[in-house]
Formats: structure tokens, C-alpha cells, sequence
């Protein structure tokens, strides 16, 4: 409209693209970092890089569950209470050795569990196994969720808030509290496991010291990545993500256009669990035990925090697993870098509240730019 | 030297004291503190200690949520050379790292023992008596021990109490209802354990309404003891309102794990292993004028931590 | 006479596309203006202008010779424009009194005066000789008794303009003319009208003043006097029109498609036998609350019905919606923007979702993305969608008419035998009407067959090769095309006579 | 017979309620008695008075997660100021509601204003509003002057005063919401927001009020919980969010806006501390009490369920009268 130059107004359409396309928040973390990092160097280096993409698997993974219920205008509180249950019973079916002075009292002592351990231990696949089960479990915890809130037509926030409750006491009960140790190796390797590592420094060092060694590609990683890319697909290329935003954004037109809306929603719910399961599965492998207070405290508000940062919609429709992807990495960066300014612990919660905030109020300008944007 | 100080939160004074004694004296030694809050959340404990290897911090001092978690946090470190000290919950095993312990279950038991007796000691020889206890968070492996000591202390008197159990998940308000609504359940209360000493000004808003609260020797006094050794306690058990506390020895403990750092580090020594007991003791009205000054929390109080 | 608005020189663009461009008009006091105009003109957008919910981009307006920029729709209302949106603006979980005054309550002593409130309401719902209880939750009420409220909510204002877009979409004959007595009513007390309507005809017989839109510019105006029909049409769509239906191509086969025996829900409808033919258009006539779309809402397995037999093309139909949808049964409901569309996703989007599965390819069902490009393009230019970009443009930013199309493409993509229309020209321009009626008669031509409800009589007797006439939940009577007759079909409606 | 099962569905919720009373009184009869009664009430209370205010932002189709800070916070300042300037403890009930709308106003503006979604917003400021407290007081309980336990376990005509206040605050609400014009155009702006644009509505002052209600109740609620204890830790309110709003949807109202009454948010909170108090007295295993209470939150939603669709039915639209044929 004005006769500005040419060249300022590429400029400045440029801007606004980068502002408006799929992959702005990925380059809000950027400018994050690049921002912070005369202040803070060693949000730079290699070995904090690696560590926060290590933190970012996990959460990833149930991340993009969340996101699923998030787009049919759901939400899943429960997926912290299905880390805890599933991660408890896995551990319990191949743990090596269990300590009777925790144990004795448990229901499950004597025939499912003894001193001895689970009944998977040193079964041969005992492993896949537990990890099958586990996925049964998180299978029946997303039926009971889905078929309660499509069924009775309850509102998924109060569904998965009681069923929160009562998978975490149930889980807490099975082991009165107990963390479940002694796993075998092949378990503990998925939260671990290296594939890949790398070693900046000099050749001639006789011995590298572990520290130096970054693991670049590991278990987590394959697995989230594969899980990322899967869920990628499904909700945003496939008839089944298409049906799934549908409900979100208008569940009567959906139900009327033949979309099979309950099915839908109680698949939408079993996913959802399925990712809580594995994302508990490396939880559980790297901490070494099945904890019954996995996935407890504010571990909910992190997951849905990214996912709702990323731009997902807690209304329904509005979804991507890319969003979620680059909102649980700013979030991880996020948290990094809150560790790195070695703030006092009385100062890290204002600052979060803070950096969320301006990240919100980032968004809030986009959205009114793509509004206005003159097309 | 640079030294990690991670802790699982800051909730309780017990934590907040610990704190404030380990920072202050790596400080004054001249030593750096990174300090990370893992707002008892074990992953993300991991995760910070991870990131605290990765920053070439010197040392990590420890509080673990747990002793599951404890040992994949030390074996995390020490496989990365770097030296750690797990400060006051032991982990499961005590292969790695050097370990500052009190035992929670037994000094809950000591404490819990001492009011029993006195219930005891009060009524009739075959009288059934009615024992209360407040437990702690069910995920948190200090309120399980305290919990498990408190049920040793009763398994002493065989068929002699019946226990109320009051669940209250470390949270006052969730407390005092349930407390309120075990006491008009069951008004007749012979001894009450407290899993924290956090909750005496709870316990205290019950019972004063009822005329239950009442000094040791008055008509209507109930034996009632705590665990941790706050200020709080310490007042209460010179006023006489309460009778016992299971006292862990903090500047102890705050002081063995930053020797056992500092000495690990000058060394070298990348993976040092010791076990440093702190046999703890129970703070009661029977030996308050010559222990009290080992309490933390009667410190403290000297100090006027309550007259703010 | 002296002019209470003029508009100089109002522009507005969506998006950089323009909506309103340059329109200046002056409206006289006293008088009822119509403004006429192609779906997707400008007509609301305007309006919305003059309302304060929507800022001109440039351009500005004089109320009373002052000038008058309205921060917000409280200020229109305040002094006194009253305004009757072409989408329905009520609040669904509030009472109708609540909705009348829900801008400025009266009070006693503070809180809501509800005596005065119901009574008042009476009072104004009485004007439109509607007579149900004003504590009466709107959610609860039919389409038609909405738009009776929501004009119930302009009335009670005392403005001294009222704009009425499209009031009579969900109206009966009986109900307009209420209406009509009412605009009249208030024009000889001194309220000023605007009237956006795409019934000609009522624009004919209720207007003082025509402005002519067409694509976002004032293309003519003058006196009623000078604006036959026709020339309405020519200035609105650019061209003439051969007539308002197109003709017949095909005559019914004999196939029967749907046959329904016996359909009966206590309270609801009551023993409806039904059958529609091959390339047959069967019109459903009755009255608001007739009972209609309830009937459709059965055949389509939407609502239970107790006893009854539907069946399509010889095969008995049961279960839900899905099995009816995918025996070859499509249903446009007459509620596009809660049961038709999802407002936020795209026109593509919307066109596509009761088609998904055809799309899909390869075991997990993976989306044909150039498939539904093609597909999607093909249905926008076979029904004439106004839409700058159907992949990105949301429903929700289409003119009313152009979102009623986009409803019938999603049904249209499926190819069904057996479509049924409830309302489907309703707020749709004539030429656009013109376009959907040929639709209709192509899918017939095709063999399919159409059971088509409206309110509008014309229309039914335009299109539709027999009319089943309906009252009170029950069948009272059919009439073959070359029995028509609009006083005898009239007369089934309102229950006078029976066969 | 027909009519009682009509009635028992019909009034599912209440039934069940009643039902739920019988149920532990028949275990131990004590818990019918008027004293355990009233402090059901009494404990109820605390939640309650927070899900009041939690109603009416989730009637806008918001949600405020930043209760459980604001009960945290408001409570401290006040009490600072009643250490400080030796206020009396009315003088700091009211600081603690002028903080509370303090508070709730900073939500408003962020999510008003600058058009951050309540989520993000609330997210953000459940953080910071503790953050602030845990700076202010270092991590260390704060405590009361003595006259704050004073109030808090005091009577006036014998109710203890959290009851009043209780009783206090659903009253008022009741009447913001029901016969006020501000109330019902909370109601109207939840159903369609852009409708209330178009109807001239000032949406934004409507929007705001709700969040600045909401933190002033979660204020009230904090600040007469610690009446009661007299001392205030760091981990005060901590996760409360999610039990305000559970209570809220308990108790009818939507997450997405546009229903919800005053008179649910207080049968939502009583129902579910009726259960949980119950489970108390009738000296259920500590591990079995959440999944009870569990059991029971989902049961009565079931039951809700029940008589929202009989309701449904009942004023379901007849074109012909029935049983006419
Ligand atoms: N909120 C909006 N956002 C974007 N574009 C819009 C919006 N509202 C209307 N438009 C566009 O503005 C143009 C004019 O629309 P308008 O609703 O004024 O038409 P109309 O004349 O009222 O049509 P109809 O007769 O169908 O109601 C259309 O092209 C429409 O797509
Ligand atoms: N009191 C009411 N309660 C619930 N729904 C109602 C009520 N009144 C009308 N409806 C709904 O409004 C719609 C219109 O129903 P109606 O029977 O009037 O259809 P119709 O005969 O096709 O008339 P029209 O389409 O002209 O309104 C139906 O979907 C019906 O369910
Ligand atoms: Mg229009
Ligand atoms: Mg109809």
C-alpha cells in the first residue's frame, strides 16, 4: 500500500513469514538461545545440547498424545497416572530381585512378585514381554477413558482427572509405595542406550573421559523420532487425523457427515495412553525402577504447557505433531536454560511464569499479523 | 572448587534449614554453588544432575527423592567422574558415592515409642488404648518410613492400641479436615504421631477447640509426638504441649557431606564411597535439658527463627 | 424528507479482498429502504458497518448530519439502530426474556426486575403474535421461533432504524406477513428500514427505495417504481435470467429409492408413509413445527423412531447414521452453521469430510492430496463457490449463500441416490437459487432421488414433481405436479382439510 | 414403584448425594451426628469458596489455573500487612480480597488486553504468584499474629465463621450470577462470544470481571483455610486447581463455557469432601481412599449424566401431544 522500497518490503514480508509459517515457535527457541547465549555460553555447548535433547524424548512422546486429545477439544490427565501404573507393572514382571522389607506387605507378594523377582525375569524376551503388557495396560486405561467420555458423554477434564486418581492409587497400592529396582540390562539400555556418540577433543588422549563423550544418537531418540514421525502422518495426512480434527471442530457436522465419531474418540484416547506408556517405558529405563510416582507433581501442566505453547488448541481442531515438537523443545530449552542462570531456587518460578508469558504474547502477535497480513 | 547442590524441594523447614546450612558453608569455604530444585519430580532431578555433569561442576551434593532414584543419580555421576555426596535418604545400595544417612523408621520409632509408653504408663493395665497417626505423602519414601516406624513402635505393645491412620498428603488443609474428622469419629485419643512436625499448629487448630489441647500434667493431655526437630516442636515441647520428636542431626549431616565433598575433590578422588551414619535421637520431655541444644530446631528458635 | 444516514464513500476489505468499495447512499427518513444483492455482495458487511460491529476501512458515515463513527455495536444501539443479523445472534443457554434484554436489564433495587422483564417480553412477543413463554430457554426453540425473537429483541428497542437481514429465512407465509404488518406498522409511526432480502418479491411489495450491490459496489438505486423484478435481477447478477427455476429435464422413473412404512415416535410423528422415486423431486411442505425435520432426522437415523420401517433402493435400513450415509443417503440440514459446517476449517476441508475415506489410500488410509485438490476444485467451479482460495479460506469467511453451497458439494462428492434437502435455498441470491435448483434437477436427471423440505411454496412448486404436505407430525395429503395449487396445498398445511 | 424410579432419576444427583450420607452413616452413625455434619460443611468450605469464583470463569469458557497460587499468596501479603501495620484480622481479610483482585486483575489484563489465551496466561502466573511467595517468605512457613486463629475457629450465632463466609460468598455469587445483568451477560458471553460483541456488550470488562471474581474467591478461600491453621507453609494450595476444578464441573458447569451455577460449585465441593471425610471416618486403608473417592467422583457423574438426559427428555419438544394417536 505504501511506496516504501522494495527491498525494506521483502524485508519485512520476510519477517512476517517466518513469523506466520509452521515452524515458528522452532525459531523462537532459536532466537531463545542465540539471545542468551553471550550470557549464558554454556547453554551452547555440546554436552547441554545433547542433554536437552535427551530430556526432550520422553516428554515428547506423551506430549503428542496429549496433543491428539487436545484435538478433538479433549484433555488427558490421566496419562501421569498411566506412566506410574504401567511403569510399576512392567518392572514388576522382570525385576531381578525385590527387597521383602518393602515388598512383604504389597498384594501382589508371593505369587506375582518375590524375592526372586517377577515372573519375566531372565525368561528369555522377557522384556518385550512386560513391555506387551504394559501396552495392554495403557491400552485398557485409554478404553476406560474413551468409552466413559463418548459413551456417557462425560467431559474428558473430569474422566481423566478421576481416573488420574485412581491409576496412581492403584499403582501406589500394588507396591504400598515401593519403587520397583533391579531391572535387567536389555530395559534399562532403552533409556540409555547409545547408537551413536561422538568425541570432540583431541586424538591422542589416551583415555577419554565419559564426559567427553556425547551420545548423539540414542534409544530414546529412535524411538521418539519414530513415534514423532508416525503420529505426524496419522494426524495430518491421514483419513483418520482428518475424522479426529473434524470432531474437534465441529462434532455435530462430523457425526452427521458419517464419521464415526465415539470410535474415533475412544481410539483418540487409547493413543493417548499408548504414548503416555512408552514415554513412562523411558522414564522408567533411565531412573532404573518402575516408580509409582512417575508422572506425578507438575509433570501434567509440562505436557500440556508444550503442547499448548506449540500452538495446539485446547478447543479441538486446531492440531500438528510438528507444533508439539517445537513446543516441548522450547519448553526443554526453556527449562535449560532457567538451570543455566543459576537463579535461586526462590527466583526460577517467576521467571518460567515469565518466559511462558512472552512466549503466549509472541504468539498473540503472530496470530494478529496473520489476520491483518495483506495477502 | 565448582559444586552441584541438587534437592528434591524446599518445602519443609527441615529442607529449607538443610539448605540454607550446606549453601552457607560451601559458600564461606569459598566454593561456588549451581543449585537445582527438582521440585520432587525424580526425572527431572536426573535431568539436572545430568546437567549439572555436563557443565563440569567439580562435585554434586545430593538429596534424592528416593533411594531407587539415588542410586541411578550416583551411578550417573560417578560413571562420569565426577565425586557425590547423597545427603540424609539413603539410596538402596551404598556401592557408590559417599552417603550421609539418618534412619528415619528408627528414629520415628524412638519417638513414636516414647509417647506410646506414656499412653501406656496412663491408663488401666488391659485397657484397649486409641493411637493416632498422621502420615505423609503415600509416594514419598520418608513419610513411608516414618510411617513404618511408627508401626514397629506399636507392634511393641501387642494388642494394645487401635490405630487411626489420617492421611495428609503433606498438605495442612488436607490435614486438618481429615484429622478433624477422625477425632469426632473417635474423641477418645490416648497418643498422636505426627509424621512432620510441620503439622503441630494443625493438630494444635483440632484439638484446642475440643479441650484436647492441653499441657503435659493437665487434665486431658494427649502424648503427642513429631518428627523432624523444627523450632516449632522445640517451643512446643518446652511449653510441654508435646512430648517428643524424632530429631535428625542436620548440622551433622550439612557439615559430614560438605567435608566429604570438599576432601573428595581436593583428592581427585573421582569416586569416593563411605557411609556416614547419623544415629539421630528423639527430642522428648524426659531429656530435653541436656540434648535440646542438639536439635537444630531449638538452635533455631534460640536464634529467634520464630519471632518474626 | 430529510436523510437520517448517509453513507460516503464506505469501503471494506477481508484479507486485502474488498467487501464494500466506495458505496455511498443516503437512506430518507420514514421509508423502507431494500438493498438487494448477490450472495457474498457486501449486503451484511455493510450493514455491519452501520451496526458498529464491523470499522470501515475508509470512508465514513453522517446519522441525523452528524457525523456518526460507531466504536462498537453499543453505540449503534444507543442511538437507536437496532439490528437484525442475517445468522442467528442469540444466546442458546438463555431464556427469550433474557435475550430481549440482555444489553441493559431492568432493575429493582439492583438485581434484575424479572416481573417487568416477562411481562414486557409478553408484551413484545405479542406484537409478533407469538404467544410462548418468554422464560423459555431459546436453545429450546425452533429455528423459525428464533428468528422471531431475534426480531423481538430489535422491536423492543424503540429504534429509530431497523435493519433487517434476511428476517423471513425460517419464516412461514403466515409469519411474514406478521412481519410485513409490523415493518408497515413501524414505518407509519417513523421508524426508517433497511430490508436485505433474496425474495424479490417481498422487496417488491415492502420497499420505498432499492440500492442495487454487486460485487462490493453500489451498481444502481432509485424508487421501487423505476425496479421491476427483472431489472432487479439484471442489476444484481449482471445478465438476465431466463426464469427463477430452470426447466425439468427428466420425468421419474418408476425405481422406487426410498420407501419409509409406517414411521411413528410418540410425540413426534406419527405413522409417515413415504416413498420417493428415481429422478424424482418430492417436495415436503408444512408449516414451522410441522414436524419436517424431525421426519428427515428419522429417515436419516439421526433421531430413533419406535415403529417403522425405512428402506433404500429395496434394502431394509437400520442402525446409525453411517449405515444410512453409506447405503447412499445424504442430508443438508437446514442448520448449516451448527449441523453443516465446521465454520474455522477450510472450504476444502468442509467439502471433503463426508468423503474422507474415499481419499484415503494404502493400508493406513493416507490422504490423496492431489486427488482432493482436483476433486475439491472441480465441486468449487461445478457449484459456482465464491471463495478466493478454497485451501485456505475458512467457511466461516464465506457469504451465507456461498457456505449453503458448500454444504450440498460435501454431499455432492459422495454421488448419492437419495439426497435430502432441508432448506437448502434458504438466504441463498437468486442466481445462486437458480444454480442449486439445476443441481438439483442434474442429480435427479442422474436417477437419484430428492426429497426437498422448504417453507417457500414457489420453490416447491418450481422444482418438485409431487408435494407430501405435512401438519402435526402426520401426512395429511400429496399432490401430483399437475394438480398443484396453492391455495389447496395451504390448506393441508394449516390442517383445514385432509385427504 | 414408577414414580419412585422416575423420581430417583430424575433427582440422580441429589439421590445419590443422600444416598452417599447412608451409606458411611450406616457404617459409623457418628457421621450423621450435626457436629461431623457441620464440619463437613466447615471443610468443604475451602474448596468451595474457590470453585464459586472458578464457576464463573469457567461459564466464560476460560479457566483459571492460578487458584491454588492466589490462595498462597493473598493469604501472605495480607498477613505481612496485618504483621506490619498490626492490622486486625477484618483489615487483612480485606487486604487479602484486594489482593486476590490484584492478582485476578493481572490475569484479566494478559488475557483481556493482550489476547494471551487463559490457559497460557494462568499457566504463567500459577508460576510466578508462588514464585513471588516463596521469594517473599524464603521458603519458610509464615505465621500468623494469634487473633488470626482467633477469627478462623471462632462463631458468630454460633456457625463457625468458614461456614458464614462460605455461605457468604455462594449467596453473593448465586445473585451475581442469577439476577444481575452483569451475571447473565457472563452466561451470554460463554455461549457466543462474538454474539455479544454483535449485541453491544462490553466483552471485555464481562471477561475480566470473571477472572478477577475468581481470584478474589480463591483469596477468601486461602485466607480462611489459614484462619483455621494459623500458619502458612510453602506448599499451601499446591496442585488445588485441579480439585477447584473438578468441584466446578461436578457441579455442572462446562469447560467450554456458558453453564454452570453457583448453587453446583457448592454441591460439587460438599459432595466431594462429603466423601472423602467419609472415607475418614469409616477407616478405610489409606491406599484404597483415592481410588474410592474415585469411584464415587465418576459415579456421580454418571448419575448426572442420568438426569441430564431425563431432563432432556422430559422437555424434549413434542409436535403432537402425547398419547393422541
Ligand atoms: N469475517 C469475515 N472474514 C473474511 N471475509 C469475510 C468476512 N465476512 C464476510 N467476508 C467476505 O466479504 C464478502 C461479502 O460478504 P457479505 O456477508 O457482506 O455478503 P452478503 O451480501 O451479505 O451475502 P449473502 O447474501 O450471502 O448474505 C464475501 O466475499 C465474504 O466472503
Ligand atoms: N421446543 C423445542 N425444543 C427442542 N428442539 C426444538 C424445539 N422446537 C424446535 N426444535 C428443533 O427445531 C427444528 C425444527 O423443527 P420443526 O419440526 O419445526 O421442523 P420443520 O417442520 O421442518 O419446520 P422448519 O424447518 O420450518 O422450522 C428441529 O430440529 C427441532 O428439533
Ligand atoms: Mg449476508
Ligand atoms: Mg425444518
Amino acid at each position: 500500500m505504501s511506496s516504501s522500497p522494495v527491498p525494506r518490503r521483502e524485508l519485512k514480508d520476510k519477517a512476517v513469514d517466518l513469523l506466520l509459517s509452521d515452524q515458528f515457535v522452532l525459531y523462537l527457541s532459536i532466537f531463545y538461545v542465540l539471545l542468551l547465549a553471550p550470557f549464558l555460553p554454556m547453554l551452547v555447548t555440546p554436552a547441554n545440547l545433547v542433554n536437552v535433547l535427551s530430556n526432550m524424548w520422553p516428554l515428547l512422546i506423551v506430549a503428542i498424545g496429549q496433543t491428539f486429545v487436545l484435538a478433538i477439544g479433549g484433555i488427558d490427565l490421566s496419562q501421569g497416572a498411566a506412566i506410574a501404573l504401567t511403569s510399576v507393572l512392567g518392572a514388576v514382571l522382570i525385576t531381578g530381585a525385590a527387597d521383602p522389607a518393602t515388598f512383604a506387605n504389597t498384594p501382589i507378594w508371593g505369587w506375582l512378585l518375590t524375592d526372586a523377582g517377577g515372573p519375566l525375569a531372565g525368561v528369555d524376551h522377557g522384556v518385550v514381554l512386560a513391555i506387551a503388557a504394559m501396552l495392554v495396560a495403557a491400552v485398557v486405561i485409554g478404553l476406560i477413558n474413551g468409552m466413559a467420555v463418548a459413551m456417557f458423554a462425560m467431559p474428558a477434564f473430569i474422566v481423566t482427572l478421576v481416573a488420574m486418581m485412581i491409576f496412581s492409587a492403584f499403582a501406589l497400592w500394588l507396591t504400598q509405595s515401593g519403587n520397583v529396582a533391579n531391572l535387567p540390562d536389555d530395559f534399562i539400555r532403552l533409556g540409555r542406550g547409545d547408537i551413536v556418540s561422538v568425541y570432540f577433543g583431541a586424538k591422542e588422549e589416551a583415555k577419554i573421559a565419559r564426559r567427553a563423550i556425547y551420545s548423539l544418537v540414542t534409544y530414546p531418540m529412535v524411538i521418539a523420532m519414530c513415534v514423532a514421525l508416525a503420529a505426524h502422518m496419522l494426524l495430518n495426512r491421514t483419513v483418520f487425523g482428518s475424522q479426529v480434527l473434524a470432531i474437534g471442530m465441529n462434532r455435530k457436522a462430523a457425526e452427521i457427515s458419517g464419521v464415526r465419531v465415539r470410535r474415533i474418540i475412544i481410539a483418540v484416547f487409547v493413543l493417548s495412553a499408548v504414548c503416555a506408556m512408552i514415554g513412562g517405558l523411558l522414564f522408567a529405563a533411565r531412573l532404573e525402577a518402575g516408580r509409582p510416582t512417575l508422572g506425578g507433581g507438575s509433570f501434567l501442566l509440562d505436557v500440556i504447557g508444550a503442547a499448548v505453547i506449540g500452538g495446539t488448541s485446547l478447543f479441538g481442531g486446531k492440531a500438528k505433531v510438528i507444533w508439539t515438537f517445537f513446543g516441548v523443545m522450547f519448553y526443554v530449552i526453556m527449562a535449560s536454560s532457567l538451570s543455566a542462570m543459576n537463579l535461586s531456587a526462590f527466583q526460577i518460578d517467576m521467571v518460567k511464569g515469565g518466559i511462558i508469558l512472552c512466549a503466549a504474547l509472541l504468539d498473540v502477535l503472530r496470530t494478529r499479523l496473520k489476520r491483518e497480513r495483506v495477502r | 572448587a565448582n559444586i552441584c547442590f541438587a534437592f528434591q524441594d524446599l518445602e519443609t523447614e527441615f529442607w529449607v534449614a538443610s539448605h540454607k546450612a550446606i549453601v552457607e558453608t560451601l559458600t564461606e569455604m569459598g566454593h561456588s554453588v549451581i543449585e537445582r530444585n527438582a521440585t520432587e519430580d525424580v526425572n527431572r532431578q536426573l535431568e539436572q544432575v545430568r546437567d549439572c555433569v555436563a557443565q563440569g561442576v567439580d562435585g554434586i551434593i545430593l538429596i534424592p527423592q528416593d533411594g531407587e532414584s539415588a542410586v541411578t543419580i550416583v551411578k550417573e555421576a560417578t560413571s562420569n567422574d565426577v565425586p557425590i555426596v547423597v545427603f540424609n535418604r539413603p539410596p538402596a545400595n551404598n556401592d557408590n558415592g559417599v552417603i550421609v544417612v539418618a534412619d528415619n523408621a528408627a528414629i520415628a520409632e524412638t519417638a513414636a515409642g516414647f509417647v506410646l509408653e506414656q499412653a501406656i504408663a496412663a491408663a488401666p493395665s488391659d485397657a484397649k488404648l486409641h493411637a493416632v497417626v498422621i502420615v505423609g505423602d503415600l509416594g514419598d519414601t520418608n513419610a513411608i518410613q516414618r510411617k513404618k516406624g511408627f508401626e514397629a513402635a506399636v507392634a511393641k505393645f501387642p494388642e494394645r492400641f487401635d490405630v487411626t491412620e489420617v492421611a495428609s498428603d503433606w498438605d495442612a488443609a488436607t490435614a486438618l479436615a481429615n484429622l478433624e474428622a477422625a477425632v469426632t469419629a473417635k474423641p477418645k485419643i490416648d497418643a498422636m504421631f505426627t509424621s512432620s512436625d510441620f503439622l503441630f499448629p494443625t493438630i494444635r487448630s483440632v484439638l484446642e477447640p475440643r479441650g484436647m489441647w492441653k499441657k503435659s500434667g493437665e487434665e486431658g493431655h494427649i502424648p503427642l509426638a513429631g518428627l523432624d526437630g523444627d523450632a516449632t516442636a522445640c517451643k512446643l515441647i518446652k511449653e510441654g504441649y508435646v512430648d517428643a520428636t524424632g530429631v535428625q542431626d542436620l548440622y551433622f549431616e550439612a557439615e559430614a557431606s560438605v567435608n566429604a565433598i570438599v576432601k573428595a575433590i581436593e583428592a581427585g578422588e573421582t569416586d569416593p564411597n563411605e557411609v556416614i551414619a547419623d544415629p539421630g535421637f528423639a527430642l522428648t520431655t524426659a531429656n530435653l535439658a541436656e540434648r535440646e541444644m542438639d536439635m537444630w530446631g531449638c538452635k533455631l528458635l534460640a536464634e529467634g527463627f520464630l519471632d518474626n | 424528507m430529510t436523510d437520517l444516514l448517509s453513507l460516503q464513500g464506505l469501503s471494506k476489505s477481508w484479507f486485502g479482498i474488498p467487501a464494500n468499495r466506495d458505496v455511498s447512499f443516503s437512506v430518507r427518513e420514514a421509508s423502507v429502504l431494500g438493498i438487494i444483492g448477490q450472495n457474498g455482495a457486501g449486503k451484511s458487511t455493510l450493514m455491519n458497518m452501520i451496526g458498529g460491529v464491523v470499522k470501515p476501512t475508509s470512508g465514513h458515515m453522517l446519522w441525523r448530519g452528524l457525523p456518526y463513527e460507531p466504536a462498537g455495536a453499543a453505540d449503534a444501539t444507543r442511538i437507536g439502530i437496532a439490528f437484525i443479523h442475517q445468522e442467528l445472534n442469540l444466546f442458546t443457554n438463555l431464556s427469550v426474556a433474557e435475550n430481549l434484554y440482555i444489553d441493559g436489564f431492568p432493575r429493582r433495587m439492583g438485581l434484575i426486575d424479572w416481573k417487568r422483564i416477562n411481562e414486557r417480553s409478553r408484551q413484545v412477543l405479542s406484537r409478533l403474535s407469538l404467544d410462548f413463554d418468554p422464560s423459555v430457554e431459546v436453545g429450546r426453540l425452533s429455528p423459525g421461533e428464533r428468528q422471531l425473537v431475534e426480531i423481538a429483541r430489535a422491536l423492543h428497542n424503540e429504534a429509530s432504524l431497523l435493519i433487517f437481514d434476511e428476517p423471513t429465512t425460517s419464516l412461514t407465509p403466515r409469519e411474514t406477513e406478521r412481519l410485513f404488518a409490523t415493518i408497515e406498522n413501524l414505518k407509519s409511526q417513523g421508524c426508517t428500514i433497511i430490508y436485505i432480502s433474496h425474495i424479490l418479491s417481498d422487496v417488491q411489495r415492502l420497499c420505498d427505495d432499492i440500492v442495487v450491490l454487486r460485487d462490493g459496489e453500489l451498481v444502481s438505486k432509485g424508487t421501487i417504481t423505476e425496479f421491476p423484478i427483472p431489472l432487479m435481477i439484471r442489476s444484481m447478477i449482471g445478465r438476465d435470467m431466463g426464469g427463477m427455476f430452470p426447466p425439468r429435464s427428466n420425468q421419474p422413473q418408476g425405481a422406487t429409492v426410498l420407501e419409509a412404512r409406517g414411521l411413528t415416535q410418540p410425540g413426534v410423528i406419527e405413522d409417515v408413509d413415504l416413498t420417493v422415486h428415481e429422478g424424482e423431486i418430492l417436495g415436503l411442505f408444512g408449516l414451522m413445527g410441522a414436524g419436517r425435520s424431525e421426519l428427515a432426522r428419522v429417515l436419516f437415523g439421526l433421531d430413533k423412531c419406535a415403529k417403522g420401517t425405512i428402506s433404500l433402493k429395496g434394502r431394509p435400513l437400520e442402525g446409525p447414521v453411517r449405515a444410512h450415509i453409506e447405503a447412499g443417503m445424504a442430508f443438508v440440514t437446514e442448520n448449516r452453521r451448527e449441523e453443516g459446517l465446521m465454520m474455522d476449517a477450510s472450504v476444502a476441508e468442509n467439502l471433503t469430510l463426508a468423503s474422507l475415506a474415499a481419499f484415503g489410500r494404502g493400508p493406513f488410509a493416507l490422504i490423496d492430496r492431489d486427488r482432493v485438490a482436483e476433486r475439491t476444485e472441480r465441486m468449487r467451479e461445478e457449484l459456482n463457490i465464491k471463495a478466493s482460495d478454497i485451501h485456505s479460506q475458512p467457511a466461516k469467511a464465506l457469504s451465507g449463500g456461498n457456505q449453503q453451497k458448500v454444504v450440498i458439494g460435501k454431499w455432492q462428492l459422495r454421488d448419492p441416490d437419495l439426497f435430502i434437502l432441508d432448506e437448502p435455498t434458504r438466504g441463498v441470491d437468486v442466481g445462486a437459487k437458480y444454480e442449486i435448483y439445476s443441481l438439483i434437477d442434474q442429480i435427479a436427471a442422474r436417477g437419484g432421488g430428492i426429497m426437498m423440505i422448504s417453507s417457500e411454496l414457489e420453490e416447491l412448486m418450481g422444482m418438485a414433481d409431487r408435494i407430501v404436505v405435512m401438519n402435526r407430525g402426520e401426512i395429511k395429503g400429496q399432490v401430483l405436479r399437475q394438480d398443484f395449487d396453492r391455495e389447496r396445498i395451504l390448506a393441508l398445511a394449516f390442517g383445514e382439510i385432509a385427504e | 414403584m414408577k414414580r419412585l424410579v422416575g423420581f430417583t432419576l430424575s433427582h440422580s444427583t441429589a439421590v445419590f448425594f443422600v444416598l452417599i450420607l447412608l451409606w458411611f452413616g450406616v457404617q459409623a452413625p457418628q457421621f450423621l451426628q450435626p457436629e461431623s455434619l457441620a464440619n463437613i460443611i466447615k471443610q468443604s468450605s475451602f474448596i468451595g469458596i474457590a470453585a464459586l469464583g472458578m464457576t464463573v470463569v469457567l461459564i466464560t469458557g476460560g479457566i483459571d489455573l492460578s487458584v491454588g497460587s492466589v490462595m498462597f499468596l493473598a493469604p501472605l501479603i495480607a498477613g505481612m500487612a496485618m504483621r506490619s501495620f498490626g492490622l486486625p484480622v477484618e483489615a487483612g481479610f480485606v487486604v487479602a480480597m484486594v489482593v486476590g483482585a490484584g492478582l485476578g486483575g493481572l490475569n484479566a489484563f494478559f488475557i483481556v488486553v493482550l489476547r494471551v489465551v487463559p490457559f497460557i496466561v494462568t499457566l504463567a502466573s500459577l508460576f510466578v504468584f508462588r514464585g513471588f511467595g516463596t521469594w517473599l517468605t524464603s521458603s519458610t512457613q509464615f505465621d500468623f499474629p494469634e487473633r488470626m486463629r482467633t477469627f478462623g475457629l471462632s462463631n458468630v450465632l454460633g456457625i463457625p465463621t468458614p461456614i458464614l463466609v462460605f455461605a457468604v460468598t455462594a449467596v453473593a455469587i448465586h445473585i451475581m450470577l442469577r439476577h444481575t445483568g452483569a451475571g447473565r451477560q457472563i452466561y451470554a458471553f460463554g455461549n457466543d462470544r462474538e454474539a455479544a460483541r454483535k449485541a453491544g456488550l462490553a466483552v471485555e470488562l464481562i471477561e475480566a470481571r470473571a477472572y478477577i471474581i475468581s481470584s478474589v474467591c480463591a483469596a477468601i478461600s486461602g485466607f480462611v483455610m489459614i484462619s483455621q491453621i494459623g500458619r502458612l507453609d510453602v506448599g499451601f494450595g499446591q496442585g488445588r486447581e485441579f480439585d477447584v476444578i473438578a468441584a466446578a464441573v461436578l457441579g455442572g458447569a462446562s469447560l467450554f463455557g456458558g453453564v454452570g451455577t453457583a448453587l453446583g460449585a457448592v454441591a460439587g465441593a460438599t459432595l466431594i469432601q462429603t466423601a472423602k471425610l467419609g472415607l475418614v471416618f469409616t477407616g478405610v486403608n489409606l491406599y484404597m481412599q483415592p481410588i474410592i473417592l474415585g469411584t464415587v467422583i465418576f459415579a456421580a457423574m454418571v448419575a448426572d449424566g442420568i438426569r441430564g438426559r431425563r431432563l432432556r427428555d422430559k422437555l424434549a419438544r413434542t409436535i403432537r401431544p402425547l398419547g393422541s394417536s
